[in-house]
């Protein structure tokens, strides 16, 4: 009853964002004289065939998979007060390095998948600890150094990519890396559909989104059950109280950007190890910046960013069916604008209706008696506590006045 | 009265900056500027690269400064505010569609107009979320630039696909006239003078002749109105009454309100010439260009950002970021070779740092530097080109350095960031 | 006489010839859920100093607030001079010649003097700012009232008690003629609260009026002209300081009787905890903040440091806690040099630590209690089991604590930010007891919090130490430090100047001490 | 708003009779209405349609290029064959679509189909290099300083394709001729092709240094190019399409000299031919050269008439093989 209760509020978030993105969005589209009806019917569309259903679920899960990672990549440092835009460049020069390095070596399936990924992530948290590291010991902004070393990053892997690591032949039209041997591959997880019976897709369905979820887990519990994470979050609350807890607050920068930098490190994976196999001059970009929006729409809690990874990829999804039903690309560009800004402005209406109500339940409990005035608390029945259903425990309030 | 003991604290100060910034603060910037161009002449006259400072490198660096100081000075207003703008470059690109969509039509001047107003509608948005609806600034700023890439797809979809002015879902027509630029006569244009000293290559002589050139050469009239704009931007402020009022709103919003100060109309002010001047870094770059091109800011406004925080939130200093920015990024597309150069400058200054902190008997950081500065000569003597991937990245790294190696006395106006509701504080 | 029970009566009791410069008639103002004032009566003559007392919540600051026009009222009238008035913000307010001090500063830090002053009424000529017309018109404040206020120092540089002036000074720039004080002297020690009186009287001679609000009832009594008190929201009544005793007072404020800080027997123990060595913190510029202090803290001993803030005491303690480096001398913990232990060393080595500045330092606002219960403690039960964070261990102990200690609050799931400050501050202290630390450093444990909080939080002290805990108190209440402590070192520009008997010495004394009025020669 | 454009083909009621010709075409990023390469194959398309009838169904692909495979198959879905993919991007993923969907035949621009061996796939490839060899014989032909420029977008060997053969051009008329080249973007960044501005720069700084003519294979940034020209009084050379004609201001076609041509539309139009003839052979790659008037340069403006007959020259010896063009700088 009482967990009941606690979540009331934080379901309400999320669900007052949704009714009021598709409402805010429709307006927008009227506005811009489409039919939201029609695009909203499109977007659910999935398909006649079972196999059809199933490649856009699938379509969706593959996309959502590096949002998800970009997202919480971004939200750990976040969690902390640290801006990491630089996921970008990050997971951009992890990705490059893991393709050249599990290019150049041969080893046993699971081992050769681990190498790669675990090079990665090492990769990037190095360069994400350049950011931490010049923050600590010269003060300089985590904006500014991260943003230019987007730039660098891009610079270095360009330059790695057609020296030292091109391994497409003379004239390819595409330069890339030389391509992974298969035991560098990540299988797919299409049985899955098979043991569920169900209709098995075209679509290879990433291999790693067991491990986003299991990322997502560990995440998770890293920060909202260990110390650890209390120590990030404190920091991130209030840098001074943290500090005078006996946070090392230093350090938890460094720690923190390389376990962001870490997960950055990710972000590429599920395309390098399930589809390209190589790291390409057209391997996907633009990732660490959504990964800043998926963050903030999921406030930065690992369950949130799921559902906003999921949402942007239904989003991206529709870009295809819309344009075959006539709708231009760009208004899906514009609803994922306008629901982004529609479920932020909604979280913060849900966050101050919680609030009152929070403030509601507090004033149940009285402006508190005087000292002396043993008992004298303002009389109510502990019911009136209840009916306002505020999210508050009433219980307490007996044990305080007595 | 009583005495009270709390004496100015001030940050402290690297080696570097203390050794340079010795004195008043103005002597100590002409001291820096002073010193940093004989060394730059110098290392011109050992590596021979005149791209170094050819009247070509400077005016390019101009050229690719301004659109970044328009956003940096854009973010200056609205950080001053309080309000954090990471929305800038949406603003810009805002800013470049409604450059072309007024240009093509009634010429530069409306373009200018079209191109400020669509910026500074891409403010007032951002000003509605952060300000009335008490969005979190980086989620709407975020939200700003994915929502301008749409707005800006879906506008050029309506008005340009099968426009007989031209134009396309990518492209607008071109602007029907350009804007006007300007050359000193005599100095760099008819007997060019400049131009004259500037060819002879004498030390200090033609480098002072070559970016003074480069600075009054074919000036275009927003180059002119940007640069303007810096001091113009100090003076409005620091030195009047609606400056204090607009600052006070960034340091401390509950004591300016409860001054009678309307707060949430200065935040929505700022935040609305924050996004006409970023607006207007895009007309510039359509006035460049001729026309408008989607995804033409590149990513300029997080540039502009980046600047903003490196001048310490102040006109001059963001100015000199876009500067220094916009420098290293001509040199790069000037001339691959005359980055290399950039190295023996590093070395030099780097050997001095080693000198400095030999000299405080800091061994560990003099060898540090001393072989960085070794490592550096070594890389001017035997690099000829960089590879191309190597060199784009130059004015990333050379900010980045710079910011490195000077220290940090940062301070971004108190309560930025920060949403601000009346009473609850 | 104190009335209590009824509204005051609108005659002129005591010789009423001044006519009313404020009125306040049927006030009430909600917020969501909670009726901040309820109909309340406020009665102000022309130039007189008009006292507001009342517990922590009562209401005080939010009924000023709606007589600055910062919010309306929900119902109710404002008269001024006999003429209703409607503020739509406070610049309506200023126009009609109110100034309000609030009760935190509200400064901007990065701006001067000056800046702060003229902020929202600036002198201009043409576009541009007047700074020397601005300076003239503060130079003449300033000389008028001997606020020694300096237009261009950065107020981030100044002390408290400047900044008390600065705020006084924004006030009388806009040409005030009803001022209010919203608890200015909680910050202030004595010396400093009596300029702040003699101000208040050049002010009352030149036909201001004052509303001032304060918890220390003894000041109240001693400068106000009339009081009215108000509880739970609504005004008790009204009270004559001439014949009103401070204990009635508070009784009318809180039906309890006026706690006092005095310590019983000592129980001072010849262990050590606490040694400090010719401890010197530098700033940046290698001045020295604190200089060469040694003192040492046995257990179940109070050792009281006095001091004018700003003095280095805030500098110490952090240095004790190990929030700032030492650049000479060392720290002994029970007999281990702690000098360069980090500060979570020194909280596990048995330093309990309640901070200053609650807000910045002690609490994370936007988090539940049972997680403010874990901050600091982060290494130990019942909060914590191994690495990772035992959830209902820290709901329970918070809990626990909650009962204990007496902290009013739905339940360990609430916002810290709901509490108030006299709740969080009691929150705080039973989170560091429960550690049972050997040495305690407690800096300012009751400021701002009302008397009957106060009294608790004496009592949780003088329990503690009298099971063996050092402490090192640092505060600016001389009742508080006097009564408590069992040594009284007084610190002045980093140094320890002096060590005073506090059975022996009055706040009088002590305050001399603190400003260097006194020499250290015939200290005990 | 593209209903109109793709229901404006010949033959109105899509699907009523199953043998009805409806082509599916997937953009590179940038998307139809660039003024260039995606335009130039819809024309094409267009073309192609009013000769063989039918209709066309065009779709862009999403800013990060993440969903081109998602284009490709639901064109395949959806029935539309043949199925066009504009660009070398695609080259990477229609491997796997060209496999998933045996029944429908595939073309892909700019990229080989041989490397994926599928037999429902053409490789439409042009000849850049021998075009932009044409366009460094006018270049040098023209030049009256013995400088001229080359401003490439990103550094991709595409773009490089068409450096080697202008500089190859432009040496082959005057062996002492200074080529200044420069990219605007190194591989892998894609801002190259979209920043006027900084094409202006560069190819400012090439007219500062004494060039008088720069060709630019910059995609949106030529303009940039066209800019710094019409500043110092210099040429440029467009490319892709005819550029005197695509730019609208009169200030900017008085210096585009000429362009290299790159006839998308032919290819597209001549493909989709085949394939209503059933002679698709699939696996193979088709290039577009000189000899196939895939490649050229543009007259328009008439600035390089006076020099028709020695590029024609020059143009016949490429066909004949008498020259050998490099592909690669
Ligand atoms: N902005 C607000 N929103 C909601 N409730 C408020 C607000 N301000 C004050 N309150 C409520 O109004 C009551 C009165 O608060 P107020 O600040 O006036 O007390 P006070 O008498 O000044 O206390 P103190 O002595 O601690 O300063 C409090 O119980 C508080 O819950
Ligand atoms: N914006 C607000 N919303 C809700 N409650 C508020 C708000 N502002 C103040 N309060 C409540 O008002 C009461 C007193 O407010 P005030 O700011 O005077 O207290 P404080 O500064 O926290 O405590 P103290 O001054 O006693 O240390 C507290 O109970 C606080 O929770
Ligand atoms: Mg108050
Ligand atoms: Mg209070």
């Amino acid at each position: 009853m009482s967990a009941l209760r606690r979540l009331g509020p934080t379901l309400l978030a999320p669900v007052l964002a949704v009714v009021a993105a598709i409402i805010i969005s429709g307006l927008v589209m009227a506005a811009l004289q489409v039919n939201p009806f029609d695009v909203y019917a499109v977007m659910v569309d999935f398909g006649d065939t079972p196999a059809q259903q199933m490649t856009a679920i699938v379509v969706i899960l593959n996309r959502a998979v590096p949002l998800f990672l970009a997202g919480l990549a971004v939200a750990v440092a976040f969690r902390m007060g640290l801006f990491n835009i630089g996921v970008e460049g990050q997971y951009r020069l992890a990705t490059i390095m893991a393709a050249a390095i599990g290019a150049a070596v041969a080893l046993p399936g699971p081992l050769h998948v681990l190498l790669i990924v675990v090079v990665a992530m090492a990769v990037a948290a190095i360069w994400a600890g350049i950011v931490a590291v010049l923050k600590v010991t010269r003060g300089v902004s985590e904006v500014i150094s991260s943003i230019m070393l987007n730039f660098i990053a891009l610079g270095i892997a360009s330059y790695l990519l057609t020296g030292p690591f091109r391994g497409s032949p003379e004239g390819a039209s595409i330069i890339s890396t030389a391509e992974i041997a298969e035991s560098g591959w990540m299988p797919s997880l299409n049985w899955v559909f098979d043991a569920l019976g169900l209709a098995n897709p075209p679509r290879q369905l990433s291999g790693f989104l067991l491990v986003a979820i299991v990322v997502g887990i560990v995440i998770s519990v890293l920060l909202d059950r260990t110390r650890f994470g209390f120590d990030l979050k404190a920091t991130g609350l209030s840098p001074s109280a943290a500090r005078a807890s006996g946070v090392d607050s230093r350090g938890m920068v460094i720690k923190t950007m390389l376990i962001s930098g870490a997960v950055a490190g990710l972000i590429g994976m599920p395309d390098l190890l399930g589809s390209t196999h190589s790291y390409t001059t057209d391997f996907t970009a633009g990732l660490g910046f959504l990964g800043i929006a998926v963050a903030l729409l999921g406030r930065n809690n690992p369950v949130g960013i799921a559902f906003a990874a999921l949402l942007f990829a239904f989003l991206d999804r529709a870009l295809v069916p819309l344009q075959i039903a006539d709708y231009p690309a760009s208004v899906v560009t514009i609803i994922q604008g306008t629901i982004v800004l529609a479920v932020v402005i909604s979280n913060e209406v849900a966050r101050r209706i919680a609030l009152r109500s929070a403030e509601r339940g507090m004033a149940q409990n009285g402006p508190p008696p005087a000292v002396g005035d043993g008992g004298s608390g303002p009389a109510q029945p502990a019911g009136a506590g209840r009916a306002t259903g505020a999210g508050q425990h009433t219980d307490e309030r007996q044990e305080a006045g007595a | 009265m009583s005495t009270v003991t709390t004496a100015p604290q001030r940050a402290g100060r690297g080696p570097v900056t203390e050794l340079l910034l010795g004195g008043g603060r103005a002597r100590r910037i002409t001291w820096l500027v002073v010193a940093a161009f004989v060394l730059v002449s110098a290392v011109r006259v050992i590596s021979g690269e005149q791209a170094l400072t050819s009247s070509s490198t400077i005016s390019a660096a101009l050229l690719l400064a301004v659109p970044i100081g328009l956003a940096a000075l854009g973010g200056l207003f609205s950080e001053r505010a309080g309000v954090v703008n990471i929305g800038l470059d949406g603003m810009m690109t805002l800013g470049t569609w409604g450059a072309g969509f007024a240009g093509y039509q009634w010429g530069w001047s409306a373009a200018l107009l079209g191109g400020v107003l669509f910026g500074a509608l891409g403010g007032l948005l951002h000003a509605l979320a952060t300000v009335t609806f008490g969005v979190d600034h980086v989620v709407s700023g975020v939200a700003i630039n994915i929502l301008a890439a749409g707005v800006v797809r879906f506008l050029s979809e309506l008005f340009y696909t099968d426009n007989p002015a031209g134009g396309g879902v990518t492209q607008s027509p071109s602007l029907s006239s350009d804007p006007p630029d300007f050359s000193v006569p005599v100095l760099s244009s008819g007997p060019d003078l400049l131009g004259h000293l500037e060819r002879l290559n004498w030390f200090l002589v033609s480098d002072v002749a070559g970016v003074l050139r480069g600075l009054t050469s074919g000036v275009g009239l927003l180059t002119l109105l940007a640069v303007l704009l810096v001091p113009a931007s100090y003076l409005l402020l620091w030195r009047t009454a609606f400056g204090l009022r607009l600052r006070s709103c960034g340091e401390n919003p509950a004591a300016a309100d409860s001054l009678g100060v309307p707060v949430y109309r200065l935040k929505y002010i700022a935040v609305l010439i924050s996004g006409a001047l970023a607006g207007m870094g895009g007309v510039f770059l359509v006035f460049i260009a001729g026309i408008y091109r989607e995804g033409q800011t590149n990513g300029r406004g997080f540039i502009g950002l980046a600047a903003l925080i490196f001048g310490n939130w102040r006109p001059g200093g963001l100015a000199a970021g876009a500067g220094l920015f916009g420098y290293a990024d001509a040199l790069q597309l000037r001339s691959r070779s005359a980055v290399v150069a950039l190295f023996l400058l590093l070395a030099v200054l780097l050997a001095g740092v080693a000198v400095w902190q030999a000299v405080h008997r800091r061994a560990v950081r003099a060898v540090i530097a001393g072989a960085v500065a070794v490592g550096s000569l070594v890389a001017f003597l035997s690099i000829d080109e960089l590879a191309p991937g190597l060199v784009s990245f130059t004015p990333h790294l050379t900010t980045l350095l710079v910011l490195s190696l000077a220290s940090q006395r940062l301070r971004p106006p108190k309560a930025v960031g920060l949403v601000y509701r009346r009473g609850e504080n | 006489m104190a009335t209590a029970g009824e509204p005051p009566s609108s005659g002129g009791a005591d010789g009423g010839a001044a006519p009313l410069a404020v009125e306040l008639r049927g006030i009430t103002k909600r917020f969501p859920g909670v009726v901040a004032n309820k109909d309340i009566e406020l009665r102000v003559r022309r130039g007189e100093v008009h006292a507001i007392v009342g517990e922590n919540g009562a209401g005080k600051s939010t009924l000023m607030k709606t007589l600055y026009g910062m919010h309306r009222p929900d119902e109710g009238q404002i008269l001024l001079h006999g003429r209703e008035a409607h503020f739509r913000s406070p610049a309506d307010a200023i126009t009609a010649g109110i100034g309000m001090v609030h009760q935190h500063f509200m400064l901007a830090d990065n701006f001067t003097v000056l800046e702060n002053i003229v902020l929202g009424s600036e002198p201009t000529r043409g576009a541009r700012l007047d700074r020397d017309e601005a300076r003239r018109r503060i130079r003449e404040i300033s000389d008028a009232y001997s606020l020694g206020l300096d237009p261009d120092a950065m107020v981030e540089d100044l002390g408290v008690g400047d900044r008390q002036r600065v705020e006084i000074a924004k006030v009388l720039y806009r040409g005030a003629t009803t001022l209010i004080l919203d608890e200015p002297t909680a910050v202030l020690v004595p010396q400093e609260v009596d300029e702040l009186f003699g101000n208040l009287a050049e002010l009352k001679r030149e036909g201001l009026t004052v509303i001032f609000i304060s918890h220390k009832l003894d000041e109240v009594r001693k400068v106000a002209d009339s009081i009215t008190v108000i509880r739970r929201g609504t005004t008790v009544g009204t009270a004559d300081p001439r014949t009103t005793t401070t204990r009635q007072l508070a009784e009318m404020m809180v039906g309890s009787e006026l706690p006092s800080p005095e310590t019983r027997t000592s129980t001072v123990r010849p262990t050590p905890v606490l040694q400090l060595r010719e401890g010197t913190v530098t700033n940046v510029d290698g001045r020295a903040l604190v200089d060469g202090v040694s003192l040492t803290v046995r257990e179940g001993e109070v050792v009281g440091i006095a001091g004018v803030e700003g003095n280095g005491q805030a500098e110490l303690i952090e240095a004790i806690m190990g929030l700032r480096p030492l650049s000479a001398g060392s720290i002994g913990l029970g007999g281990e040099d702690i000098s360069h232990w980090s500060t979570r060393a020194r909280r596990d080595g048995g330093i309990g630590f309640i901070p200053e500045d609650r807000h910045r330092q002690g609490m994370l606002l936007d988090a539940a209690l049972w997680e403010n219960r874990i901050l600091g403690h982060q290494t130990r039960p019942p909060a914590v089991k191994g690495p990772f964070i035992d959830r209902k261990g820290a709901r329970d102990d918070t809990a626990r604590i909650m009962r204990e200690y007496d902290v009013r609050a739905p339940g360990p799931d609430t916002l810290a930010v709901a509490l108030s400050g006299g709740n969080q501050q009691k929150l705080i202290i039973g989170r560091e007891m429960s550690a049972s630390p050997r040495l305690l450093l407690a800096a300012h444990p009751t400021r701002g919090v009302d008397i009957g909080a106060q009294a608790v939080i004496w009592e949780l002290l003088k329990d503690a130490r009298a099971e063996g805990m050092g402490i090192l108190l640092v505060s600016a209440d001389l009742d508080e430090l006097i009564g408590l402590s069992d040594t009284l070192h007084v610190m002045l520009r980093g140094r320890l100047v002096a060590t005073l008997d506090p059975s022996a010495v009055t706040p009088e004394e002590l305050g001399g001490h603190m400003t260097g009025a006194r020499t250290t020669a015939g200290a005990a | 708003a593209s209903d109109e454009d793709s229901g404006g083909s010949a033959n109105g009621g899509g699907g009523d009779s199953g043998g009805d010709l409806r082509i599916g075409l997937a953009f590179d990023t940038g998307g139809r209405g660039d003024r260039s390469f995606n335009d130039s194959a819809v024309a094409g398309l267009e073309a192609a349609v009013e000769e063989h009838g039918g209709e066309f169904r065009d779709l862009s692909p999403s800013a990060d290029g993440s969903n081109r495979v998602d284009l490709l198959t639901q064109l395949a879905d959806e029935g539309y064959n043949p199925v066009i993919a504009v660009g070398f991007a695609y080259g990477e993923v229609i491997g796997d679509v060209v496999e998933q969907y045996p029944d429908t035949t595939f073309a892909i621009i700019d990229s080989s189909a041989e490397e994926v061996g599928a037999d429902n796939l053409t490789g439409l490839l042009f000849a850049e290099h021998e075009g932009s060899f044409l366009a460094g014989v006018a270049a040098a032909l023209k030049s009256e300083t013995g400088h001229v420029g080359f401003v490439g977008g990103v550094e991709t060997p595409l773009i490089q394709k068409f450096e080697a053969g202008y500089v190859a051009g432009a040496q082959a008329v005057n062996p002492d001729i200074v080529v200044d080249t420069q990219y605007i973007s190194p591989a892998g960044d894609f801002s190259g092709f979209n920043d006027p501005a900084r094409g202006q720069i560069v190819a400012q700084g090439m007219y500062d240094a004494g060039a008088d003519i720069v060709y630019h294979a910059a995609g949106g940034s030529g303009v940039g190019v066209f800019q710094a020209a019409a500043a110092s009084g210099g040429r440029a050379i467009g490319v892709d399409s005819d550029q005197y004609q695509t730019v609208d201001d009169p200030a900017l076609q008085a210096v585009i000299m000429t362009s290299m041509l790159k006839r998308v539309d032919n290819a597209v139009e001549a493909f989709i031919g085949e394939f209503v003839d059933g002679n698709v052979s699939g696996g193979t790659d088709e290039v577009y050269d000189l000899s196939s008037e895939g490649v050229g340069l543009a007259t328009s403006g008439g600035f390089i008439d006076d020099i028709q007959g020695e590029i024609d020259d020059y143009r016949q010896q490429i066909i004949d093989g008498e020259i050998e063009v490099a592909t690669t700088p």
